[in-house]
């Protein structure tokens, strides 16, 4: 019986599975080149953000909540990484680093605290601070660029340097990923967001300090949103106040196609980094396979739709043969 | 070993609780009786942490404690079944028997193999072919109220609280859960059981607290009064009859059910109920029943057969059509299916006659005026949230709501489940009367004596299937319960 | 205790934010930066009207910009080929209609939640918008209209009076007949509202196709009065709306909200802005601000409700 | 029946624009002391406008007036007109405008002129009858060629390239792309051929997967022209640490503050940009000029612009600041901007 919740667990993550295997095969087709080592290199390296920004939210959405200003903290972050480095070069990198990840974790806080101690719903908490972080974000700036030269060679070489043939981004996703899934699967306080998500008022019933745990999932979000910061600041090497502005809907499309249930309880963080591959994998793809520069956000938007339609599909038929078998497996 | 003293809880304008003391002993189990929105379950959330009293002390072991969450009252050894099951619908149902308290391995994983046959063991204990590995989504009501025990019991708490935890359940379950209660009263625990059921709580307890309008009118030792005595305290007055049925002529077919069949969940079910007859439908937990009564009302689809109300088909899948034809459908989750929580009583109410263009408010208002007093619904305003009320009175909105249509068939699923004696005297009264009207009624429930009494004729159902059509006059307690366990009668 | 009062609440900070900026800020009480202030909202609150139908039923529609997008580039193109305006405008409010019924369909067929949808939607239609006008940008409207789309009543532009007859007419769909009540029901509790017979599917499928037509007529509102068609009208309007609906106190959840509070909103976020731009404060301030006043709007009735929830002695 | 675009291209032709006589310019009128000048950018807070309107503000101060920067932090037209509105309110004496749709924002500036405001619009132009005068950067047409002849200097005249412009909509670049394609249609870049433009949305990321998609999907691609700031850096970025750095080139416009570490690694060799200190003030003094009558906007009028000198109107009332700077290795750590 275990294998009928194993099956169905693992059935969430096979509809994108597909739409990957299909995505790629059919660009390699056309074009070998898209899968040729650099071209994997590539499409590694552009997923390696919004994979670390999708598994940050992914710990928020489990909680029934969202997380829409991940693209302000984002962006305060890189900036502030960023003007550390080339106005202070004395500091260590390592410092800057910790340094943005507790920036982006203040911010996580000041969300978590609206939603889970002040009761705001997420939605329009961070709807809010989205605007609010981007004005602060604007504020510092005040209309300053941090360029590629101002910044240490070594600090622009983290965001491509490759630890055997793998790119440091995606090394740093991928572990990012691994912790968070390992925790969520594993530690009580993981499940425990899923019940928070599941249904919150059970949640306080069953005891679980909904408070604290939505809080940090928050923080956990933010922080991880500040070392996206980070990312971002080491990989383009030009930071100004404006930097992933929009992105916010790129990671929740990530997530949801991921199979992370927007409403909570169910969904894994490996189904959001999938979700964040297949995403840009697309538009890596659509650049590759020569795809009219007008038509690219037409096509894709439809494969967007397309690979939640699959997920969904897949998963109606999985409920389908469920019930059907339903009477030996009460 | 847990007590209450002059405890006092209130709700904006609403007293629920005044002056409330009372002793949980160690080996006694104690029932808690009282009318709907008498304070019982406000009572049990008191002691669970869920509220704190206005005034007055909680005392464990003879010391004052104060409970700031739930979360408080377990680390003390309090266990509680709540009224209205609280369940994680995307979890494993072993995982919600152990939430907030997984086992756990090295690194401090989760065990989940222990979960696993923990949850077995208990399950085995309670006598419920439950799969720990399913997700709780779509269980019913009552094994949800199962599961809800299940999780209880695996606290092994000093107290065990339980909140109607028998309100959907059928004999069989109720007497495994007794059994399993006696045995924790007898290691010296102590069970505070609230209930309807006034069998139940003679079959279960020593000692019995009554409540009324929030205050302790008497705590007195069972076996020193009888039920009627018992009504008495919570009513304050005698009560008639409690199933009042009077005899009808059955008129016309008014709903026609036949080879009725939805995969894997029912199977060709046929069955006819006239207008004027109450037709009732036993079995055990998990038979099927709300499922044939959802198919027929079309809210769920049917793989195979026809539904006819007063001759004429009905399309499958459509409730609009089937209310459009007079069916009514009285669910058996109120709060899921039957209300809309947030929505104020009366347009609860109002929801079944709902009509595209411009409302009328005093229409509306003096609808559910009218059917609030019928139905003797306790509240503050119409105004009010449905979320305010006691469960009992959210079950007779639900049946007001319905009732409001007029029905030509009415199906109500466990339609006491939940009501005080009183109030279900009513409810039976009513139901009689309407039968007497015409109306054909179509009841679902796990009461046996309610069956029994109410009943023109008695259907049974069994994995699935109709097992047995009994006529008033051959419907026996054996008989019935011959046939839902599938024993041959 | 009433919990649906944050309306009031942003009645009277508009009422209040409007006294204070006339005694304080120069330019702002005048008839002609009135009237452009509220000829400024027009699409925002046109969209805003049916977004809060449809976050009361417990969805969302983040495609509505896209979708104005879509309408401009349609009304371009046709414009461009020689279709008479006034034969174009009525395809423009049929395709914002089709890709609300696009969405509308996914959500209710598939069982789709309206979050993902329509974030497939938005960029479904904005790219479509781009694979019909492309890079074009059409200028040479009928000054008939686009002189219409700025035109006044007296001292109140035309389109104020159009909005105000459809924010009265949505008014009285949503509150005061059955089909606005069988809205509030279903999102409040989807499955009570089906089992209470509630067309539930169906309900929710024309509240899309009505946000849809409602983004029609806002992208015909917006080419006419910039007198302007491009592929990129309207980006990032989405999220104004969203914002404006939310902090007229709809709950997102669904089941709770009025228009009189959404309506409210819309001007106070109008009046704010113009104020303090019209005081020259710096734009981050500007956005600041109005994140501000989104977390504070649903911070202060919490805070309220808290308060009294005190028991009474 | 109905309107058609034919009626209305007849209506305009048949009702010649009354074009009001504008009053005749005094080129010897003094600037007005007090002037109030508003720079409006696409964009608040980009950097290369923060550039243009400090320089603006500061020759508002050379001549005694009063300037000042505002505008949205999203570059849309229907923002821009929420500000132009505001600034009618306030009485400015004049706008300095770089619009985000030349289109879109002339109605709200026909009203701030009939208000008596001098419109001024650099950078980026309005439609012609949206503003008195355009100060423009460099003429689309040289800005288009050069960049060509540049990567083609840098080819050997040889290969096949792509553009990585901005949006789809992005009016400047799309004339400047207009006059690429113009140029290549010369003999000598007989072996050179336009593959294909890619647009980059003025994001990071996109500018960058763009560039990765044109090398995979061209492998044999020689150059890449990126016309603007955000997408040469992008696309700099992703060179300077791939495979193909020194062998594709790279080439557009770009700040040399941005670029300085790409030049210096030989990802780029040379690119070009005017000043955008210099334009905006150069759109300053115009302003002023237009405010305070020395010029109407008519061809051939002329103006003092404080350091940059004396400069004439020319043709559809354009002020041309100068030919575009090409910055390469040698000269770039003269510039810091
Ligand atoms: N959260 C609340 N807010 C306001 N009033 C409440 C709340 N909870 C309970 N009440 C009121 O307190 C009173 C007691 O309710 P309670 O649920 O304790 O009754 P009960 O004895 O359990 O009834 P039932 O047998 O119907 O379950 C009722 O009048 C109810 O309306
Ligand atoms: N919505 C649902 N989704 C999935 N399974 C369901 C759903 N509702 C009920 N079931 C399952 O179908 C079976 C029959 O349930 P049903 O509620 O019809 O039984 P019943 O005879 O009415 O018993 P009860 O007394 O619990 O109402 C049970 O095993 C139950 O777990
Ligand atoms: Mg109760
Ligand atoms: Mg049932």
């Amino acid at each position: 019986m275990t294998v009928f919740a194993g099956r169905i667990a693992r059935v969430r993550e096979l509809g994108i599975v597909v739409a990957l295997v299909v995505l790629f095969g059919v660009t390699g087709a056309v074009n070998p080149a898209f899968l040729s080592p650099a071209g994997l290199r590539d499409i590694l390296l552009n997923s390696a953000i919004i994979a670390t920004l999708a598994v940050g939210q992914t710990l928020v959405v489990v909680t029934r909540n969202v997380d829409l200003s991940v693209s302000s903290v984002v962006g305060i972050s890189a900036f502030g990484g960023a003007l550390i480095l080339a106005d202070h070069p004395q500091v260590p990198i390592p410092v800057v680093i910790a340094g943005c990840v507790l920036l982006g974790a203040a911010c996580g806080a000041v969300n978590g605290l609206l939603v889970g101690v002040a009761k705001v719903p997420a939605l329009v908490a961070t709807l809010g601070t989205l605007y609010a972080f981007r004005g602060v974000d604007h504020a510092w700036a005040g209309g300053r660029q941090v360029n590629a030269a101002d910044m240490p060679p070594g600090f622009l070489r983290l965001g491509s340097a490759d630890v055997l043939g793998v790119p440091l981004p995606a090394l740093v996703a991928l572990t990012v990923l691994l912790a968070v899934g390992w925790v969520l699967r594993n530690l009580p306080q993981g499940r425990e967001l899923y019940a928070i998500g599941s249904s919150p008022e059970a949640a306080v019933l069953a005891g679980i300090p909904v408070k604290r745990r939505v809080v940090s999932a928050f923080v956990a979000g933010g922080a991880l949103a500040g070392l996206a910061g980070v990312m971002w600041a080491a990989r383009f090497g030009t930071v100004d106040a404006t930097v992933a502005t929009g992105k916010e809907l790129d990671v929740i499309a990530a997530v949801v196609v991921g199979g992370v249930a927007i409403f909570g309880g169910s969904g894994t963080v490996y189904g959001a980094a999938l979700g964040a591959l297949l995403l840009s994998g697309i538009t890596s793809a659509l650049a590759v396979l020569r795809v009219d520069a007008l038509a690219q956000t037409a096509v894709n938007g439809a494969l967007i739709l397309a690979a939640i339609m699959l997920d969904r599909l897949l998963a109606l038929r999985v409920a389908r043969s469920l019930r059907k078998r339903r009477r030996d497996a009460r | 070993m847990l007590a209450l003293r002059e405890v006092s809880k209130s709700f904006g304008a609403v007293r629920a609780l005044r002056g409330v003391s009372l002793d949980l002993a160690p080996g006694e189990a104690h029932a808690l009786a009282g009318e709907n929105g008498a304070g019982k379950s406000t009572l049990v959330k008191i002691l669970s942490g869920v509220h704190r009293p206005d005034e007055g002390a909680l005392l464990l072991d003879g010391e004052p404690v104060e409970f700031h969450g739930p979360a408080d009252a377990r680390a003390a050894g309090v266990a509680v079944i709540y009224q209205e099951p609280a369940l994680f619908p995307d979890l494993s149902v072993a995982e919600n028997v152990f939430m907030g308290r997984h086992p756990r391995r090295s690194f401090g994983r989760v065990d989940r193999r222990a979960m696993r046959t923990r949850a077995l063991d208990l399950f085995s204990r309670l006598g419920v072919p439950l799969d720990p590995a399913r997700p709780a989504r779509g269980l019913s009501i009552a094994d949800q109220q199962l599961v809800e025990i299940a999780k209880a019991l695996s606290r092994d708490a000093r107290v065990l609280v339980m909140d109607e935890p028998t309100a959907a359940l059928s004999g069989p379950e109720v007497e495994r859960l007794f059994g399993v209660a006696r045995s924790l009263r007898d290691q010296g625990r102590a069970v505070l059981f609230v209930s309807h059921r006034l069998d139940e709580m003679f079959a279960l307890c020593e000692r019995v607290t009554t409540l009324r309008d929030g205050a302790v009118v008497a705590t007195d030792v069972l076996a020193d009064i009888t039920p009627d005595d018992l009504v008495r305290r919570m009513v304050g007055r005698d009560l008639a009859a409690l199933f009042p049925k009077q005899p009808t002529v059955p008129g016309e077919v008014a709903l026609k059910v036949d080879r009725l069949t939805r995969e894997g969940v029912f199977t060709d079910v046929s069955f006819e109920v006239r207008a004027g007859e109450i037709v009732a439908l036993a079995g055990l937990v998990g038979a099927g029943r709300s499922e044939v009564a959802r198919a027929v009302f079309g809210v769920d689809r049917r793989d195979a057969g026809s539904v006819h109300v007063a001759g004429r088909p009905l399309r499958a899948g459509s409730p609009t059509e089937a209310m459009a034809a007079g069916v009514a459908l009285v669910p058996e989750d109120r709060r899921q299916q039957g209300l809309v929580m947030d929505l104020s009583i009366e347009r609860n109410i109002g929801l079944t006659t709902l009509k595209w263009g411009l409302l009328s408010r005093a229409a509306e208002r003096a609808r559910a005026t009218d059917w609030a007093i019928r139905l003797q619904v306790r509240y503050a305003g119409l105004t009010d949230a449905v979320t305010v009320l006691s469960g009992g009175n959210q079950q007779k909105v639900v049946l007001a709501k319905w009732l409001a249509r007029k029905p030509r068939v009415l199906i109500v699923d466990e339609p006491t489940r939940g009501i005080d004696v009183g109030t279900k005297a009513e409810v039976h009264r009513l139901l009689s009367e309407l039968a007497a009207e015409g109306l054909a009624v179509l009841m679902i429930s796990s009461e046996l004596p309610e069956v029994l009494g109410m009943a023109d004729r008695v259907l049974v159902m069994h994995e699935g299937r109709l097992v047995a059509d009994l006529p008033r006059a051959e419907a026996t307690e054996e008989r019935v319960v011959a046939a839902a366990t599938g024993r041959p009668a | 205790m009433r919990v649906d009062r944050w309306e009031t609440l942003v009645v009277a900070l508009l009422a209040a934010v409007t006294v204070a900026a006339s005694l304080g800020v120069d330019g702002f009480a005048n008839g002609s930066n009135v009237a452009f202030l509220l000829l400024d909202v027009t699409e925002i609150a046109l969209m805003a009207l049916t977004m809060t139908l449809v976050i009361v039923a417990a969805e969302i529609d983040l495609s509505v910009a896209s979708t104005l997008g879509l309408c401009c580039a349609v009304l371009g193109r046709l414009w461009t080929a020689g279709l008479p305006i006034e034969a174009i405008m009525p395809i423009c409010l049929v395709t914002g209609a089709l890709a609300g019924a696009l969405n509308g369909l996914l959500v209710t067929r598939l069982g789709l939640p309206s979050l993902a949808v329509t974030i497939g939607t938005f960029a479904l239609y904005r790219g479509l918008a781009y694979v019909i006008l492309g890079d074009q940008a059409v200028a040479d409207l009928p000054p008939a209209y686009t002189g219409l789309a700025t035109q006044s009543l007296g001292p109140i532009p035309l389109l104020t009076l159009l909005v105000v007859v459809l924010a009265v007419a949505a008014g009285i769909l949503l509150h005061a007949t059955g089909l606005g009540r069988a809205v509030t029901a279903l999102g409040a509790n989807e499955e009570a509202a089906y089992f209470a017979g509630i067309r539930v599917k169906r309900i929710k499928f024309w509240l899309f196709v009505a946000s849809g037509t409602m983004a029609g007529l806002a992208a015909l509102v917006f080419t006419f009065r910039y007198a302007s068609a491009r592929a990129d009208n309207g980006v990032g309007l989405e999220l104004a709306v969203v914002a404006a609906v939310l902090l007229g106190g709809v709950s997102i959840f669904g089941g709770r909200g009025t228009l009189a509070g959404v309506v409210a909103a819309v001007l106070l976020l109008a009046v704010v802005r113009n104020a303090l731009i019209l005081a020259d404060v710096a734009n981050e301030v500007l956005n600041f601000v109005t994140g501000l006043l989104l977390v504070a709007s649903v911070l202060a009735p919490n805070l309220k409700v808290r308060l009294e929830r005190k028991p009474v002695q | 029946g109905g309107t058609t675009r034919s009626d209305v291209a007849a209506q305009r032709s048949a009702a010649p624009a009354a074009s009001t006589a504008p009053a005749a310019a005094d080129p010897n009128a003094p600037i007005k002391p007090g002037l109030k000048i508003a720079f409006l950018p696409k964009q608040v807070n980009n950097p290369y406008f923060t550039i243009a309107n400090r320089d603006g503000v500061a020759a508002a101060k050379e001549f005694g007036g009063e300037g000042k920067e505002v505008g949205p932090s999203e570059a849309s037209a229907s923002s821009q007109v929420s500000y132009i509105n505001t600034l009618i309110q306030q009485k400015q004496d004049a706008i300095v405008i770089s619009a985000n749709d030349p289109n879109a924002v002339v109605p709200a500036l026909k009203q701030a002129m009939a208000a008596g405001i001098k419109v001024v619009s650099y950078d980026s132009d309005t439609a012609q009858d949206g503003r008195n005068v355009f100060v423009n950067q460099a003429s689309a047409e040289d800005l288009g060629r050069t960049q060509v002849q540049l990567l083609a200097g840098q080819l050997g005249h040889k290969g096949k390239i792509a553009v990585l412009s901005a949006t789809p909509n992005a009016t400047n670049q799309n004339t400047w792309i207009e006059f690429m394609k113009d140029e290549l249609t010369k003999p000598e870049y007989k072996d050179m051929e336009l593959v294909k433009v890619a647009y980059g949305n003025d994001d990071d990321q996109k500018s960058f997967t763009e560039t990765q998609g044109l090398l995979r999907s061209y492998p044999d691609l020689a150059g890449i022209i990126s016309p603007t700031t955000v997408g040469i850096a992008a696309a700099a970025r992703y060179l300077s640490d791939s495979d193909f750095k020194g062998k594709v080139k790279l080439t557009g416009l770009g700040t040399p503050n941005q670029l300085r570490a790409f030049v210096k690694d030989g990802t780029i060799e040379g690119f070009e940009l005017w000043n955008p200190g210099d334009l905006g003030y150069l759109a300053g003094w115009a302003a002023a000029a237009l405010a305070s009558g020395q010029i109407t906007g008519a061809e051939g009028e002329r103006f003092k612009a404080g350091r940059l000198g004396e400069y004439t109107v020319g043709a559809g009332g354009e002020v041309l600041l100068g030919k575009p700077t090409v910055f390469d290795a040698q000269n770039i750590d003269d510039f810091d901007f």
